[in-house]
């Protein structure tokens, strides 16, 4: 390996790489990115965009972010526009990712001063918002994460996150929050072990098991919502969590409130995210589990269990699963209602391949979607001229569009999906 | 340490892959253990290291019966077994592969890793085995990937050591320093089995010799009397012919010319360097080179399933170079690929199907959008029967045939029709020598007959004993070439070129 | 010649088919059978959990299986309902075979009614003839198209198509719920969000209005005739179709043999969006008569259990849906004369699924119902 | 029996919205009047023919629909079943059908007197509104809530500002779906962030969500406004964060309808509901009675009658 490089440079610069594409299309992206921010959002655009930092009830009151619209925007066209001639003039190289990444957070600061420009809104109750918004979402992709890396593919995330909210409001209802917490998650790891059963000891295919356990699931949960809850109200009306906020940190202008002003969910997903990171890159346990989605044959080779640590993972998905379904209802709402959770599951497995297969990257993709989901609420309070329809599709097309641009082909564990069958 | 298998017989659903096996095995000896393919002999050190359950029979240590309920009892009680296909995590570092199912652990579960390089270094030390442990195994040469699998073994302190096929991926440099392993094991008063398909290695290795087939103990031998064509009649039933019989060497007109062809690998690192080679027709050219030298790319190139990144490739005078992999088969380009589960059949899809993966499209079995399965059927039939493709019927899952008859298969749909050009990729890795011989006949049939060969394989006896010419490769680029129709090629000098010696 | 006359033979051996196994049989016949008795008795156990009186829970089954075999109307209902799940269920099963998971179906449901329901109202005049087959053609080339986007995605940046669809189907429903309410869209005079009336032209004519203004069975169940025979004939007697499952089953094998990758991708997504499309255009032009917020039902959510149950073979998926159109069908009957939720339908339907999926489960539980296993391998050896 | 049968929107029967507020009529009727009850909850728009259709057959002697989504099902109905006696909840045939009578509300009359409340009770001077999906039905109440702060500008010179909401444009915060009740918490903390200390949500149940947010930051800092019943009283875990309800009667009349047919004074029809006959109106403050000066009341009684009398339009 010592003369890995007889090669002269010239060979490399002649010939067609794929990293050169690369920078040319990034380029591309940039310089018609800038264009849209100089034709659309710097035009006649006037007046001075507001963000509010804080909120008069802070400790520290930090004053508010003026930014003047339309010179800020042009700023931003031109760093655009410099940004996407260098790719094509030094091919970019370890740049490329850099640079459409920083052109794709000015192309969306540019638009949100262009959106707000001659009013105000509160940054840091966005920022608060995009936390909130991303806890069911992270959870679902940690619950997919914890699975998938035992090669269980989890399609049933939703299934058990309306089984964690249904249990919590009924259980909540009924003997208080903590139980209601506590059960949700038992709940949600029972979930785990029949789809455990079903595709390990019974080796039904993953996929319809998952769909099956979701279909289950929302039909017990809107039956007895519909033939019970209707007539036994009280069944149906559980505490919440309420946010606190942690002394000091709670503080700081607009961390604070995004990380240290939440509930009970809020920590638990954090705490989780790195609980998980922990035990799957840092443990014996994690080690095992990992090889067993890799490579069973393999770890059965070396006397590891597949079959049990793919049960005992496939449980902790459930229980994940089930905790952040309980958020639904003990953690925002305090009820149960049919088919609560609106696909926010299916979002959360985007959310996991997104985060390729990584308990934080699943967390970051469900910020990203948090994000552009509280930017839309804000962008139609704003009363920009989008139709509110398309503002609510923000969160989805962004999701696309980092998945098709900045992840590509993301490699799964590479037994994802497929039975393993001793002898 | 010693071990004896009693009576040993092993059933999946209707096969009978083991039938009342005895065998010993004893400390600071080898025992060479041979057969066919699927003759039973993974199946037996399978049962042997725990994986599987005997129907029957009995294992003793030291006379003493022992049960294992899996591979963690085997390798409690000292066996440890390197298995035919690699049983590594790609995606693990070595140290993470080594350590994994004992690993040192701190507090709260915490992996040691630190401690498992130290480990791993120590091992190496010990046998002269040089792998760094923190190398992603997917990163490493097959010969290196083999040495990992033996730390592991070393690493659970076994006394007995399987080897399934160890040596079917090594050069012949990396056989040498791979026996003198197997020697250091040996007189360490390790038992070590070792199985193979090359009988010249067994007789140079072995203590003691035990040949299966179907599945039961055919004979026994003393590698120090036994001849190869002894062995090889124990192990096929019949005699077997080693010596490829060909015609004179009578090239004809130029099929391929590659004129400074550069392929790039997926992370956009230079595989093949401005590499140019002809073959014509009439001739065998064979490409030696150890596995992770660009011969994948250059194959992957050559058969338009991987762009050039510049240079010129001209078939039968017509640039190709940017031709589909479809417009190459149809101007009569055969390709044998390396992987053949992987790449070269569909295991779900039937006998039939697969036989006419690459034709279907062929006027001989379709007419407009249809394909006329009744014809499909009738010529899977008769090439199965020319190629001697062993299988119930032509409705049988290609997946549950023998690999020898897989790779039969293929041959059977890549040689059936018109081709001039045959590009074959590692034809026989792992085949017995029953199988070797027949698709070695095969191809030299196809050059006789005025096809131009082009094979790549890692096997140096392969390579030496079909082609005309000889093209070594290394890192990319064609380091000696050696010219074999004027006798033979000195196999030292080849196994030294792969190796990178300058030529 | 000698020779020859032996390898003749020797392959006409090769030609034999082998009989179907006891095993085969049993998971194709008996497996089916037990699973929905399994799964109707769980149901009743959840209605007995839930304080439905056993009497009340007999009425029900009774009123399932006469709301949906009981009286000509129960039929037309079955079929009614059946008819848009097997044609995206055929997409998706085709999609399936071609080894893409595609949860699409319900957004191009409404991308491809929408179109139809547009073509349908906005063009008058034509003859019956013309007009309805081309809004059809409509609704399964918007379908397509709209299919294509997460097709071409992946085919060019790897993008997942798990993670495209579901998105699609999220920006589908904003998106139709954006059209309805633009004037040249939205029925005039009215001031909810519904699209203007199809013109009869376009309709699918109701098949039994001669006997009964009120059986909704209409023309659809020709087009799903017509594309159960279609999916069956292009997946396995056709060259696309065996490229198709070559992808599916082994994506580098198809490679190796020449078969273009994203090729097929594309157009494998893109033949799932037309059935599916036109499975949406079979709504708004055979039940619906116009495009309305939600008219895509969940259907593209029921035709991923159809298509699994019915193992993503036409005719399965034919008769998966067939049940779970009968499932609806009875589950309202279920509804109106015992009261019992409808609710109740979706747990038996994904029982039925587990059941059926899992015949390793099945037999555990009935283990009586089935031969012996070694049995089974003296069977197959022999 | 005389059987009253109801199918329901999409919503089901427990939207603790309107579904539930007309199922609440047929209640009153089978309790009061001793009828038998029925209902029947339409999955999907594709069920609304159907499960029509399931009712047919002399088994109910009036169907009540609910929901303007079910009007074109209810009428090809009606017109095919000459004899059945129909009603449709949030709709009205013109020209009228004479087996159907249609039951409109004008909500607006009283969302306007909630917009006018809301301005006064507010003390952050704003306040803000968002709807499920941008349908007529949803912003007729937002038009009338925004004209009503306004109105309450005009005459006291003050600059309330309402969030979430544009008459002109059309264009507003909207959840675009009727069942998150999460998404009603994020949006309603959406408004509050903005400062508004009054919301009104019209979404049906996504609105509870918005209550459990009203209840957790204290009613201080986030009062709600409920729409279709007195969530007061339907809502009665979190009814101290309501600070009235903009009540539409849909129970009295569908109670009215039912009375009708019993007793044989049934014809068909519209049943206009408005500020003048009560079939709309604002809900009793209950708790919040001491949030509402006297001279507020004084005010919103005053605009009732001038609304009543035409002399104030709200829908201008
Ligand atoms: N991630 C995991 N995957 C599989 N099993 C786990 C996991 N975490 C804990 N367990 C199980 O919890 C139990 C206690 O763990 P402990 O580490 O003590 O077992 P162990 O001695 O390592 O067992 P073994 O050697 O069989 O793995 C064991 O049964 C173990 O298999
Ligand atoms: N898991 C299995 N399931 C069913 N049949 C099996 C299985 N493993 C092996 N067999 C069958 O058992 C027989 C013996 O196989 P085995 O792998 O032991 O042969 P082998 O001697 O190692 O062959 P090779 O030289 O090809 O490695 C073969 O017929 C094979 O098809
Ligand atoms: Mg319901
Ligand atoms: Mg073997």
């Amino acid at each position: 390996m010592t003369m890995a490089a007889p090669h002269s440079t010239s060979s490399a610069r002649d010939i067609d790489t794929r990293k050169n594409r690369q920078a040319w299309i990034s380029g591309a992206t940039l310089i018609a990115l800038s264009i849209l921010v100089t034709t659309v959002f710097s035009f006649e655009t006037t007046g001075n965009a507001v963000f509010r930092l804080s909120r008069p009830s802070d400790t520290w009151v930090l004053p508010d972010l003026v930014v003047a619209a339309a010179p800020f925007n042009y700023l931003a066209a031109a760093v655009l526009a410099f940004l996407g001639v260098r790719q094509f003039f030094r091919g970019g190289a370890r740049w490329t990712a850099l640079s459409i990444g920083f052109g794709l957070v000015l192309a969306v600061a540019a638009f949100l001063v262009w959106a707000t420009a001659g009013k105000s809104f509160s940054l840091t109750g966005m920022l608060q918002a995009t936390m909130v918004r991303a806890v069911p979402i992270a959870l679902g992709g940690l619950a997919g994460v914890l699975s998938e890396r035992v090669a269980v593919v989890n399609i049933a995330i939703e299934g058990m996150l309306l089984a964690g909210a249904f249990t919590g409001a009924l259980v909540g209802s009924l003997i208080g929050g903590f139980g209601g917490l506590i059960s949700a998650v038992i709940v949600g790891g029972l979930f785990g072990l029949i789809l455990a059963a079903l595709v390990v000891t019974y080796r039904m295919d993953q996929i319809i098991a998952g769909v099956v356990i979701n279909l289950f699931v929302l039909g017990l949960t809107s039956y007895v919502s519909s033939q019970v809850f209707q007539e036994y109200r009280f069944l149906n009306d559980a505490p919440v969590f309420r946010a606190f906020k942690i002394p000091l940190l709670g503080d700081i202008p607009v961390i604070g409130p995004m990380l240290f002003q939440q509930n009970l969910f809020v920590y638990g997903a954090l705490v989780m995210v790195a609980l998980a990171t922990y035990y799957l890159f840092y443990t014996r346990h994690g080690l095992q589990a990992r090889a067993v989605g890799e490579h069973p044959r393999a770890a059965d080779t070396l006397g590891i269990n597949v079959y049990r640590t793919r049960y005992v993972n496939v449980v902790m998905a459930g229980m994940v699963a089930g905790f952040g379904g309980a958020w639904f209802t003990l953690g925002s709402v305090g009820r149960f209602d049919e088919n609560m959770t609106g696909g926010r599951g299916f979002i959360g497995l985007a959310a996991m391949i997104f985060g390729r297969w990584h308990p934080v990257g699943a967390l970051m993709a469900a910020l990203i979607f948090g994000f552009a989901d509280s930017l839309q609420q804000k962008l139609a309070l704003l009363q920009t001229p989008i139709p509110s329809e398309f503002l609510a599709m923000a969160p989805y097309i962004a999701t696309i569009i980092v998945v098709a641009g900045l992840i590509g082909r993301a490699r799964p564990p590479a037994a994802d999906g497929k039975p393993y069958i001793k002898e | 340490m010693d071990i004896e298998l009693k009576g040993i017989t092993k059933r999946f659903g209707p096969v009978i892959a083991n039938s009342n096996v005895n065998l010993t095995i004893r400390a600071g000896e080898v025992l060479g253990l041979l057969g066919e393919n699927g003759a039973g002999k993974s199946t037996l050190m399978n049962i042997l290291s725990g994986l599987y359950a005997a129907d029957e029979g009995q294992i003793l240590i030291d006379g003493k019966p022992v049960v294992f309920r899996g591979p963690g009892d085997a390798i409690a009680a000292g066996i440890g077994m390197v298995h035919q296909h690699f049983m590594l995590v790609p995606v693990f570092t070595v140290a993470e592969n080594v350590i994994l199912g004992v690993e040192p652990t701190g507090k709260l579960d915490w992996l040691d890793l630190a401690t498992a390089h130290d480990k791993v270094n120590e091992i190496n030390g010990k046998y002269g085995l040089e792998v760094d442990p923190g190398t992603r195994v997917e990163d490493l040469p097959v010969g290196l990937q083999q040495r990992v699998e033996i730390i592991k073994v070393l690493f659970r302190s076994a006394d007995v050591l399987i080897l399934d096929e160890p040596t079917a991926v090594l050069t012949p440099q990396e056989v040498t320093e791979f026996f003198e392993i197997v020697k250091s094991l040996r007189d360490a008063g390790k038992a070590l089995v070792f199985i193979t398909h090359k009988l010249n290695e067994i007789l140079e290795i072995a203590d003691r010799i035990s040949v299966l087939r179907d599945g039961q103990i055919v004979g026994e031998g003393d590698p120090k009397t036994v001849t190869e064509a002894q062995l090889a009649e124990m192990m096929v039933g019949r005699p077997v012919v080693f010596e490829v019989e060909k015609a004179a060497y009578a090239p004809g007109r130029t099929l391929l010319d590659v004129s400074e062809l550069t392929v790039l690998s997926d992370d956009d690192k230079i595989a093949v360097d401005r590499v140019s080679f002809q073959v014509k027709s009439g001739e065998v050219v064979g490409i030696a080179g150890v596995q992770g030298n660009g011969q994948s790319a250059l194959i992957e190139a050559l058969t338009g399933l991987h762009y050039a990144a510049s240079g010129k490739i001209l078939f039968l005078d017509k640039d190709i170079t940017h031709a589909s992999v479809r417009e190459r088969h149809r101007m009569g380009m055969a390709h044998i690929p390396e992987d053949r589960q992987r790449s070269g059949m569909i295991s779900n899809f039937t006998v039939a199907e697969n036989m006419v993966l690459n034709t279907y499209y062929d006027e001989r079995y379709a007419s407009g959008p249809n394909i006329r399965w009744p014809d499909v059927f009738e010529s899977a039939a008769k090439y199965a029967v020319d190629f001697d493709v062993r299988t119930p019927s032509v409705f049988t899952r290609a997946g549950s045939l023998s690999g020898g008859n897989q790779q039969k298969l293929i041959v059977a749909r890549e040689l059936e029709r018109e081709t001039c050009l045959v590009v074959a990729a590692q034809p026989t890795r792992g085949l017995d020598v029953g199988s070797i011989e027949y698709i070695h006949g095969r191809l030299m049939h196809a050059r006789d007959t005025g096809d131009g060969v082009l094979i790549v394989s890692s096997e140096l006896d392969e390579i030496l004993s079909l082609s005309d010419r000889i093209l070594v490769m290394f890192k990319g680029r064609f380091v000696a070439e050696f010219d074999a129709t004027k006798g033979p090629v000195d196999k030292n000098a080849v196994g030294l070129a792969m190796a990178g010696a300058q030529a | 010649m000698t020779v020859q006359t032996s390898s003749d033979t020797l392959s006409e051996k090769l030609l034999q088919r082998a009989a179907p196994s006891r095993t085969e049989y049993e998971d194709l016949v008996v497996v089916p059978i037990f699973a929905f008795i399994v799964a109707l008795i769980i149901g009743a156990l959840v209605m007995l959990a839930t304080a439905v009186d056993p009497a009340t829970i007999g009425r029900s089954y009774i009123a399932l299986l006469e709301g949906s075999v009981g009286s000509l109307n129960a039929v037309s209902e079955t079929l009614t309902a059946a008819a848009p799940l097997v044609l995206a269920g055929l997409g998706l099963a085709l999609g399936f075979r071609a080894g893409l998971f595609n949860i699409g179906a319900e957004g191009q449901i409404i991308v491809g009614g929408l179109v139809a329901a547009i073509v349908g109202f906005s063009i008058e005049g034509l003859p019956w003839a013309l007009h309805l087959p081309l809004t059809l053609l409509a609704g399964a080339f918007a379908g397509a198209a709209y299919a294509s986007i997460a097709g071409w995605l992946r085919a060019a940046t790897g993008a997942h198509e798990v993670i495209s669809t579901i998105m699609l189907n999220l920006i589908s429903y904003r998106l139709l719920d954006y059209m309805l309410r633009l004037p040249w869209v939205q029925k005039a005079e009215r001031a909810d969000p519904i699209s203007k009336s199809v013109v009869e032209s376009a309709e699918l004519p109701r098949l039994l209005a001669w006997i009964d203004a009120n059986l909704r069975v209409h023309a659809g169940l020709f087009l799903v005739v017509a594309a159960v025979i279609l999916i069956y004939w292009l997946l396995f007697r056709t060259k696309l179709g065996f490229e198709f499952r070559a992808s599916g089953e082994n994506a580098d094998a198809a490679r190796y043999a020449g078969i273009r990758a994203p090729l097929i991708i594309v157009t494998a997504m893109g033949s799932a969006g037309a059935l599916a499309g036109l499975a949406g255009a079979n709504q708004v032009l055979g039940v619906l008569g116009r495009a309305t917020p939600g008219f895509s039902a969940g259907i593209g959510f029921d035709a991923i259990s159809v298509a699994l149950l019915g193992r993503s073979h036409p005719v399965g998926v034919l008769f998966a849906g067939l049940l779970f159109g009968a499932l609806k069908a009875g589950g309202r009957q279920m509804q109106v004369d015992a009261g019992v939720s409808i609710d109740l339908i979706g747990i038996i339907q994904a029982l039925i699924i587990v059941f059926i999926a899992a015949p390793l489960l099945v037999r555990a539980i009935f283990p009586w119902g089935f031969r012996k296993s070694v049995t089974d391998q003296k069977d197959s050896a022999a | 029996a005389f059987t009253a049968c109801e199918v329901t929107d999409t919503g089901g029967i427990d939207d603790n919205s309107f579904n539930q507020t007309a199922w609440k009529g047929v209640l009153d009727a089978k309790e009061k009047l001793g009828v038998e009850a029925r209902y029947l909850e339409s999955q999907a728009e594709t069920d609304y023919e159907a499960n029509i259709n399931s009712l047919l057959g002399g088994q109910c002697d009036v169907i009540i629909t609910v929901g303007f989504l079910l009007g074109d099902a209810t009428k090809k109905a009606a017109e095919a079943n000459p004899d059945q006696k129909f009603s449709i909840v949030d709709f009205s045939y013109d020209p009228p059908l004479n087996n159907v009578v249609g039951q409109v509300y004008s909500t607006d009359e009283a969302a306007f007197l909630a917009g006018y409340l809301a301005a006064g009770v507010s003390k952050s001077g704003t306040i803000g509104v968002f709807g499920g999906i941008n349908i007529p039905p949803v912003t007729i109440f937002m038009d009338g809530f925004y004209r009503g702060a306004n109105y309450y500008n005009k005459q006291k010179g003050t600059k309330v500002a309402v969030l979430g909401w544009n008459p002109e444009t059309r264009e507003g915060l909207f959840t675009n779906n009727f069942d998150s009740l999460d998404d009603g918490r994020a949006f309603a903390q959406n408004l509050f962030d903005e400062g508004a200390d009054i919301v009104l949500p019209v979404a049906g149940p996504v609105g509870l969500g918005s209550a459990a947010l009203a209840d957790e930051l204290g009613t201080d800092k986030l009062k709600i406004i409920g729409v279709d019943a007195d969530l007061y009283l339907t809502d009665p875990q979190k009814k101290h964060v309501y600070l009235t309800s903009i009540t539409k009667r849909m129970d009295s009349t569908v109670y009215a309808v039912i009375e009708a047919a019993m007793k044989g004074t049934y014809k068909g029809g519209v049943l206009a509901g408005s500020l003048e006959n009560d079939g709309v109106g604002l809900a009793p403050f209950h708790d919040m009675e001491n949030e509402v000066s006297a001279e507020m009341k004084q005010e919103l009684s005053d605009l009732r009658k001038a609304i009543i009398d035409g002399t104030i339009k709200v829908n201008e």
